[in-house]
């Protein structure tokens, strides 16, 4: 198996912060066989239901089946697609409305590679990944996020 | 014969807890009807629930002592 | 004309840095109603060709008409997907081998809308903007890009 | 009639020069007739040259006073 195939902790506690998503772009620098990055970010929406506003939503995921799915979905991606590297990071417990939950990033020789299979990530993680969300309101109500 | 039945997110709310071990003794070892006992024991919403076996989304439908059963609410990541 | 839609400065000289990048997703935490974004980066590579390894690309402009390019590409996006916001830079000058030279970054409610359109946009600017790659080797020889 | 050319990378290159004003009234005052004239001068590779009237790439073949005409290589940004 080789390196880049090896399991890696996808959660991280609490939001992605522009800091970390620069921090590993730099790092891609010196890897001059690189052509493309594709990029994917999920944002908490400060969406209105009946009135009430967002504020944040509180993640908790089935970890164990869940970085198994991850684990799974980076195979799929690798044997699809000529990559040179892939990382998926997600968010557990609460991230606020306007800060990132979700940095997929995929790099290739050429850009088709890359935006093909970031696409494929994300789409598989919506489906495939056990993660649940809990919107919470400004009055400390909630309700349960579902994916679409 | 003892499982151990996990519930999550808005599942789990329902259930009032997260975790919890079930002698399948008297409730029958097929996924069928544990899953009929705990719907009815904490009255969850069946509706778009996936439940997973030690992991595994799928088939089968025979549990085994120990077995991992996971009651799954829609998935929200990203 | 809504203000997103009024002409924006694309170029920028020489390299564009993973700070830029971090500045700009930061920017837009306050744009609450974003559930997602899609980046797409270009990084130059030091390509092997017939022994002699690319060490930067030389990137020129026909400026005028690059602009006008960037303008009517943008106005096609925004008219085409439901975005939120819409930024692209591309380097002009000398960019080295593994630095970044195109950053384009969409915004929308949506993830589809987000992503059809950076891959939109990175499309219809190789094909349509008149920019020109000197690729530099080591030995101060060079041979012309072409886009593939 | 004046038009000024423009040349741009591989294209200024070989030509030697970026700009220059050209009097249409010994040549022809067609697009067809300015192309031929520059890449013989020049010796021009037109292998997937392409020519923009005003920054615009297109169907118009007859040229105007002032007209701005841009000899363009592929394009390589990205």
């Amino acid at each position: 198996m080789s390196e880049k195939k090896k399991p890696k902790k996808v959660f991280v506690s609490g939001s992605i912060s522009p800091e970390k998503i620069a921090t590993s772009i730099a790092n891609h620098q010196v890897k001059t066989n690189i052509g493309a990055h594709s990029i994917f970010l999920g944002q908490v929406r400060a969406d209105e239901i009946d009135g009430k506003t967002v504020t944040a939503i509180d993640y908790s995921a089935y970890e164990e089946m869940a970085e198994q799915k991850f684990y799974e979905i980076r195979e799929a991606a690798f044997d699809q697609f000529d990559l040179t590297c892939m990382h998926i990071y997600h968010s557990l417990g609460e991230v606020k409305s306007g800060e990132i939950c979700l940095f997929i990033f995929t790099s290739s020789a050429h850009r088709k590679e890359a935006i093909e299979a970031c696409n494929f990530l994300v789409e598989e993680i919506k489906a495939k990944v056990p993660i649940f969300g809990k919107e919470l309101f400004e009055d400390e109500t909630h309700q349960w996020k579902v994916n679409r | 014969m003892k499982v151990t039945v996990k519930y999550f997110g808005a599942i789990a709310e329902q259930a009032g807890l997260h975790e919890e071990a079930i002698e399948l003794s008297e409730i029958g070892t097929s996924l069928g009807d544990l899953k009929t006992h705990c719907i009815q024991k904490y009255q969850l919403d069946d509706d778009a629930l996936q439940i997973a076996i030690n992991q595994q989304i799928g088939t089968v439908n025979t549990l085994n002592d120990g077995d991992e059963i996971a009651f799954l609410p829609p998935f929200a990541g990203g």
